[in-house]
């Protein structure tokens, strides 16, 4: 009898719990297949026109200003990168100079550059772009501060007034023209003028909104922005007076900050996303096994590294630097954490940049050398050290905990007994550039695909305490690195480069890494989409099939 | 957007109003009812007694910030920017102050409803909050609907059919459930419906194509108030995985002791007699069983409450899920110590008003129990 | 007259009442209010009373337990209430207490040997061996076997329990026993079977007994002298015989109205009084048994009476009795 | 002497065996089946942490890149991670990590919340508002955030992990010991323990104390359980044992990278997490039964 009670209750549940599931389920798979802005194939060229083309880009962080001129954060410039530009652009895939805004330019003597604007673009707000607007732009950079322009301090060498500003001038000629004169040469001008910090805001917007305008973007970008909901999505969509008729192809972009990268990945399998940045390389075989994704590379443009503190013993003797270099099994590390899409490092920067000096050997893995260094060195015994290894996944370094552990047992052959250390990656940052670590991972990708912007900026004795987290300072390197700055001749100033690149790989500051290719996930019917080296990718072309 | 602001600061101050006039106003009960009036002294009380716990959880949660190491403006301005932008960047943010003048700082903004500016967005706290406690609320409500539901009705069948395989099963599992890592449960959920079966979706709370417009920012109240029935299935099927994650925790202890209410019910002579006169019984026992099991229930979510929270970070970590706790780990990442101060002190407030309500509750269902 | 060996004057008990968050005193609970009696060697005082009048709150002061708020107590000649605590912890050697409870009273986790040899233990009273035989001892002295000393409290009934109690109290060899209600716990039969053990104890080791019950019937089989409390305060006190056939007060009266005679024959005028005890925290004025009082007058509403020998050996605290000093 | 001889309590009083409070707690735990299960469980994770190590196939840093991530097979039967490490082996050597924090988390809470417990219901007066206060404040933050912040200010570290979880648990035994003292104080036994003339200190330690243990002991095991899920969930949240230690919250966060293509890097340390918790709070409802049966519910 209780039995039967039992299995009469038991169905009962079984009904009403499956009736609710299904009227569940039915309810939602309805729903995704009328919104799906792509799953057009079924009902024909007649929705086509109505429904909007949005794109869901996932990637790992939100913005952190939407004024590119204060943000220095990549996840910034990806967002600004579509709702502004720059007078100059760089190539689609590479950091060459292509046309912006501006349509010429040219300069005599690298002092004075002439610049002629592009006809016919408004701003977002209806304002014109003109050389005014330019000047104007300059003029509110040059009368910044630190902590509100600090992209325009760095790549011009401080503000109106410092001595370091590079810039003297910018004057509008007629409503087409733009001079810029220059207090000296400054050989990567150019591309620092196309980075994505700079791009042309529009001057009736910065002038209401002041220090509001990074709420309320406005450019003349092919994208106009809509709604930031912070730490979620950002949402711009298509600017319908944009210059060029033919763009966006897109209606609307969200950007989506999911941190995790298997979480990413796993929304764009399930549909919640159309775009993944950063994939793991372990999981890049998932997604080319996957008939409905499609695996992008961004071309490499950064280096990860293992810095040695060189003020910190054992760490000031070259020879123990160099016996950390024969140590480290690349190849290895990039064969099990980049999946093999990566090339081993022997610069502090990538060989896409030019200026990159091929001729170096780099340090083969020769654990027996390492051991003999060691023991040059006085310390045939080993020693024991602390081992910073980084918290988070960064485009050039995408497990930075387990290629430690590898790096461990590297120096556990040669005797040395290496301790792993983690921080969060504010301390981390932190502590590291105190000089607290004694070996510690990092990287970094290149802002504008200019050498300075490596070595300079990593490796010269003026960025002590700042980028120089390896303390690494060494005269010889810095005047020259000083003199490249301003030599405008390519090929004169790719020889300074080559000359530090020898210096510097002698003297062994860091142990080069690895030169990644950062991996992008995107739905197989998604067209024309071009990862930039930098890392703020445009998405004008983008389009569905 | 000041409004919000305007609520925070009537609503702080209607509460400091009430704790520091607290003496005053407990004369006029004296004109009350003793019944309304013993519960409104107990509710005063512990209110006033809230004032030295309030005040120690903000100097707390400042010390123990401002202990942590790491530089919010370098964090801010990430890794590429230059050392004197991060100067200026900690100037600006008050932060070469002294610890004193800062903790003092704060404290008089918390009077006056000013819960500080994140660091990383530069918007007031107490606007952004408003939005993560919402996500937050419903996640839980949700989660702890479940488990009531679930909970209390494995509870009462397995009682009535004890030992019986049934039984046998629903406790082993009830045993499990409360057992098990959370964290894990969440990335079983997402491997198994996410990725195997691509059933549901496992980060954020709704389809961002189609964006819910938000009125109250509980999803499920705004798609019904407008109507968006398409999109309320699109947030229930957001809720389902992250909700059962942090709802099995209390489902397991709330079967489990509804079940052992319930089996003391059961031994009583009235259905024992009762019992062998056939089905019907179960339900008078159900309905019995039911206003008895409200009494744990009401114990679960006042325990549960910080659970819930506490969970709710690593949760909401792992679903994506906007809500307060994971804004409070990310700030801690980010060393936005208005944020981490603020939020943490919300959500303990809260938390602790939660067990003031549930105490006060708990003497209204069950009139055995009096105030201290 | 010989001098007694325990003389308690004016003992008072005060516990104050805090209202509201700030915890102010808002007034007090007069718990025992101004006491005073004596206990000579080798008698048996009774302290009846109902519930919550007092007594055992009187009976705690005696040892301390209790701070008294005021009053003196003067044992063997020893002022006790002014000395320091550790004083009057080496002074409780001398003074033992027997509780209500055998239950509560014994710590349930020691064996009896264990809380047998305690108080010797405290005191620093012999040597491991020597206390262990003396716990057998009075193991077999209270009537138990001394197999028990390894059992532990909830193995033995209630009444081997008071047995057990009552050998602890008589461990440090105490000349003063205040037991408080050691019987009112038992079932009748076997509370006759404590009750003689402990006569017979008193004979056997001179002691003296305060004995504090709410039962007039055993007060009235093993007492001396008894005193009868109401509302913190004693009302009468007389030698045993005097009390029982002669009550004064209109409470004792009534008390005694309500105890069984043993003879059926016997008819006693019924004398009933009304109503509920008067909160002690807010005392009727005057004679503080006046609301329920049959005999009131307009006099007890007013003057507290005093406690006055009326007779040799029964003092009444009544206006019903004498010249009541009038100021 | 007393005529009344006393009676008997049983025929054959001078061999029995007398059982004390904690045999008869070892009888009612033995008799409940779940209990015993729990134990074994535990158990078995403490033989597992002592002996694991020496019978375990693989070292638990031995790295074998060539062999990464590969599949639960008659080699590696838990599968290996992404070092081309025996998963089997790692979470041998976990339990040691676990059971370590489990057990030395909840004796530090355990010591240090007996101490404030037992001075504040003893004491009383403002000592004990002072630390009820405290403990007030401690409670009123979510446990996991506290812990979060704690390491956050010490640097992430098993040690700093478990420090963090004794701190955040302190104040559960306070409460615990101090309502507990505070009802053991009213007890007759302890006004007589007076009446005896025994000192404060002797009263405490000989009476109070073991008196209040029974449900700490249950507290405390169902506290190791939810230490460890505690300790778990940091060294998740990569608060707490740092690479290479074979933590298993640690093996979950490492496997969150292979999430996609290789499941049972995550699958075995989490479930090694959940039945040793499992084992401790089986083993906990099975002491509570035994020992405090009012405790329940």
């Amino acid at each position: 009898m209780n039995k039967k009670k039992l299995w009469s209750i038991a169905l009962l549940l079984m009904l009403v719990l499956s009736t609710f599931l299904a009227a569940c389920s039915s309810d939602t798979t309805g729903t995704t297949d009328s919104t799906d802005p792509k799953d057009d194939s079924k009902d024909g060229e007649v929705e086509e026109s109505t429904d909007p083309k949005i794109l869901v880009f996932g990637r790992g962080g939100d913005s952190v200003y939407l004024d590119p001129a204060r943000a220095t954060d990549g996840e910034s410039f990806k967002v600004t990168q579509n709702i502004f530009e720059t007078l100059l652009n760089f190539g689609p895939q590479d950091t060459t100079i292509n046309e912006g805004l501006a349509t010429e330019w040219n300069t005599e003597d690298g002092l004075t550059y002439t610049f002629t604007l592009r006809e016919g673009v408004k701003f977002q707000d209806g304002t014109d772009f003109n050389a005014e607007a330019v000047v104007k732009n300059f003029e509110r950079w040059s009368n910044g501060t630190e902590d509100q322009f600090p992209y325009y301090a760095s790549m011009f060498g401080g503000f109106k007034g410092d001595e370091g500003h590079v810039i003297e001038s910018v004057t509008a000629e007629g409503d087409n023209t733009v001079i810029f004169k220059l207090k000296r040469p400054q050989a990567p001008f150019l591309k620092n003028i196309a980075m994505s910090p700079f791009g042309i805001a529009s001057p009736t917007a910065f002038e209401k909104d002041g220090d509001k305008f990074t709420d309320n973007p406005i450019g003349t970008g092919p994208f106009k922005f809509v709604e930031w909901k912070k730490n979620e999505t950002i949402t711009i969509e298509k600017y319908t007076d944009y210059w060029n008729p033919e763009l966006p192809k897109l209606d609307k972009v969200i950007f989506q900050a999911i941190p995790d990268n298997s979480a990413r990945l796993t929304a764009l399998t399930t549909g919640e996303i159309d775009l993944a940045d950063g994939v793991n390389p372990a999981d890049s075989n998932n997604v080319t096994g996957n008939a409905d994704l499609q695996l992008y590379e961004r071309p490499s443009m950064n280096v990860g590294y293992l810095g040695l503190t060189n003020t910190r013993p054992p760490f000031d003797d070259v020879r123990v630097r160099q016996a950390m270099n024969h140590a480290i099994d690349k190849q290895s590390i990039i064969d099990a954490f980049f999946n093999g899409g990566a090339l081993i490092a022997k610069n502090p920067m990538p060989p896409s940049i030019s200026g990159y000096n091929d001729d170096i050997a780099g340090y083969d893995y020769d654990p027996e050398k390492a051991k003999e260094l060691l023991k040059e060195a006085g310390l045939e015994d080993g020693f024991e050290m602390d081992l910073w290894a980084m918290p988070v996944p960064r485009p050039y370094m995408p497990d930075g905990t387990k290629v430690a552990e590898v790096i461990q047992k590297n120096l556990a052959d040669i005797g040395i007994k290496a301790n792993i250390v983690t921080y969060e990656w504010a301390t981390y940052l932190e502590k590291t550039k105190n000089g607290e670590a004694d070996a510690f991972m990092l990287g970094w990708t290149g802002d504008n695909g200019d050498a300075d912007n490596f070595l300079y900026v990593l490796l010269d004795k003026d960025n002590i305490g700042s980028n120089n987290y390896a303390y690494y300072s060494n005269d010889e390197v810095h005047d020259i690195l000083i003199a490249a700055q301003t030599e405008v001749d390519e090929a004169k100033r790719n020889e300074l480069y080559a000359q530090a690149q020898e210096i510097i790989f002698a003297e062994a500051p860091w142990v080069p890494l690895a030169h990644s290719t950062p991996l992008l996930a995107g739905k197989v019917n998604l067209l024309n989409f071009l990862p930039h080296p930098t890392g703020s990718d445009k998405l004008a072309e983008v389009d569905f099939k | 957007m000041d409004y919000k602001r305007g609520y925070t600061f009537l609503f702080l101050t209607f509460c400091s109003r009430i704790i520091l006039e607290y003496p005053a106003t407990f004369s006029l009960h004296n004109a009350l009812d003793g019944e309304v009036k013993t519960m409104l002294h107990y509710i005063g009380k512990r209110l006033w007694q809230l004032v030295p716990v309030l005040l120690g959880m903000t100097f707390v949660v400042f010390m123990i910030i401002r202990a942590i190491p790491g530089d919010p403006a370098q964090v801010i301005l990430g890794q590429q920017a230059s050392e004197s932008a991060v100067k200026a960047l900690r100037t600006k943010l008050g932060l070469d102050d002294p610890w004193y003048i800062q903790y003092f700082d704060y404290l008089w903004g918390l009077i006056t409803g000013d819960l500080g500016e994140s660091m990383r967005t530069m918007n007031p706290v107490s606007d952004e909050i408003w939005g993560y406690l919402a996500a937050t609320f419903e996640l839980s409500l949700f989660a702890i609907l479940i488990a009531i539901i679930v909970g209390i009705n494995a509870g009462i069948i397995s009682a009535w059919f004890q030992n019986s395989w049934f039984d046998y099963t629903a406790m082993i599992l009830a045993l499990v459930g409360v057992s098990m890592p959370i964290f894990w449960l969440g990335l079983m959920l997402q491997y198994i419906f996410g990725v195997e079966f691509g059933l549901l979706p496992t980060t954020g709370r709704e389809e961002v194509r189609n964006p819910v417009e938000s009125i109250t920012n509980l999803y499920v109240l705004d798609t019904i108030i407008q109507g968006r029935y398409d999109q309320l299935g699109t947030v229930l099927k957001h809720l389902i995985l992250p909700g059962v994650a942090l709802a099995t925790i209390p489902m397991a202890i709330i079967a489990r002791m509804t079940r052992s209410s319930m089996l003391e019910v059961m031994r009583s002579d009235y259905v024992r007699t009762a019992r062998s006169k056939g089905q019907r019984m179960f339900w008078v026992v159900y309905k019995h069983a039911l206003k008895n099991a409200i009494i744990p229930v009401l114990t679960i979510i006042g325990l549960q409450m910080g659970m819930l929270l506490g969970g709710a970070i690593l949760t909401e970590t792992i679903f994506g899920w906007p809500g307060v706790g994971r804004y409070i780990y990310e700030a801690i990442n980010f060393r936005d110590y208005p944020v981490i101060q603020s939020g943490i002190l919300v959500v303990a407030f809260i938390f602790v008003m939660i067990n003031l309500v549930i105490d006060v509750l708990y003497s209204l269902i069950d009139p055995r129990i009096k105030y201290d | 007259m010989i001098e007694p060996l325990l003389k308690v004057e004016g003992l008072k008990k005060y516990f104050p009442i805090r209202k509201g968050i700030l915890s102010r005193v808002s007034g007090h609970v007069k718990a025992v209010d101004d006491v005073s009696f004596y206990v000579n060697k080798g008698e048996t005082l009774g302290i009846v009373g109902e519930s919550g009048c007092g007594k055992s709150t009187t009976g705690r002061m005696l040892m301390r337990l209790l701070e008294p708020t005021e009053g003196k107590v003067e044992f063997n000649g020893k002022e006790l209430t002014s000395i320091s605590t550790d004083d009057m912890r080496k002074a409780r050697r001398e003074i033992q207490m027997v509780f209500q409870d055998p239950y509560a009273s014994l710590n349930p986790r020691h064996t009896i040997e264990k809380i047998l040899e305690e108080p010797l233990i405290v005191h620093g009273i012999g040597d491991s061996i020597s206390r262990k035989k003396k716990v057998h001892d009075f193991l077999e002295i209270v009537g138990l076997s001394s197999y028990h000393a390894k059992r532990y409290p909830h193995q033995f009934s209630g009444g081997q329990r008071q047995r057990i109690g009552i050998a602890r109290a008589l461990m440090t060899n105490p000349k003063l026993i205040i037991a408080d209600e050691p019987v009112s716990a038992l079932d009748v039969s076997i509370q006759a079977q404590v009750l003689n053990l402990m006569q017979d104890l008193q004979k056997e080791f001179d002691l003296t007994y305060i004995f504090i019950a709410h039962d007039l019937g055993v007060v009235r089989h093993i007492s001396d002298r008894v005193g009868v409390m109401y509302l913190g305060k004693i009302v009468e006190i007389a030698e045993t015989e005097l009390l029982y056939n002669k009550p004064l007060h209109p409470y004792t009266q009534a008390l005694l109205s309500a105890v069984p005679v043993p003879d059926p024959d016997f008819v006693r005028e019924k004398i009933l009084i009304t109503g509920d005890i008067p909160s002690p925290s807010n005392p009727p004025t005057g004679c503080t048994f006046h609301t329920r009082c049959p005999h009131k007058m307009d006099v007890c509403t007013k003057i507290i009476p005093k406690l006055e020998e009326v007779e040799p050996g029964h003092s009444v605290a009544c206006h019903l009795y004498g010249e009541q000093v009038q100021h | 002497m007393s005529n009344l001889a006393p009676k008997q309590l049983d025929g054959t009083p001078q061999t029995e065996k007398v059982a004390g409070p904690w045999l008869e707690a070892w009888r009612g735990f033995k008799k409940s089946k779940l209990a015993v299960v729990g134990a074994g469980i535990v158990l078995f994770f403490i033989i597992v942490a002592f002996i694991g190590p020496f019978i375990a196939m693989q070292g638990i840093n031995e790295q074998l890149l060539s062999d990464r991530l590969l599949k639960p097979s008659s080699t590696y039967w838990l599968g290996t991670d992404d070092l081309g490490r025996d998963i089997l082996s790692r979470i041998i050597h976990g339990a040691r990590i676990s059971l370590w924090v489990g057990f030395f988390s909840v004796i530090g809470s355990l010591v240090v919340g007996s101490f404030l417990g037992i001075i504040a219901g003893y004491y009383g007066k403002w000592i004990d508002t002072i630390i009820s206060r405290i403990f007030d404040i401690m409670l009123a933050f979510p446990s996991i955030l506290l812990a979060i912040a704690v390491v956050s200010v010490l640097g992430p570290s098993l040690q700093n992990a478990l420090i963090a979880i004794a701190i955040i648990n302190i104040p559960n035994f306070g409460r615990l010991i101090r309502s507990k003292v505070l009802s053991i104080k009213e007890e007759e036994y302890i006004t007589s323990a007076k009446a005896i003339g025994m000192k404060d200190i002797r009263i405490l330690f000989s009476h109070i104390l073991p008196n209040s243990m029974s449900p700490v002991i249950v507290q405390g095991t169902l506290a190791i359980a939810t230490a460890i899920i505690e300790a778990a969930a940091l060294g998740f949240l990569g608060l707490g044992a740092q690479a290479p230690a074979p933590e298993w919250g640690k093996m979950l966060a490492d496997a969150r990278v292979n999430f996609i293509n290789a499941p049972w890097t995550m699958f075995f340390p989490g479930l090694a997490i959940m039945l040793t918790v499992l084992g401790f709070n089986l083993m906990g409802d099975g002491l509570r039964d035994a020992l405090d049966p009012k405790m329940k519910n």
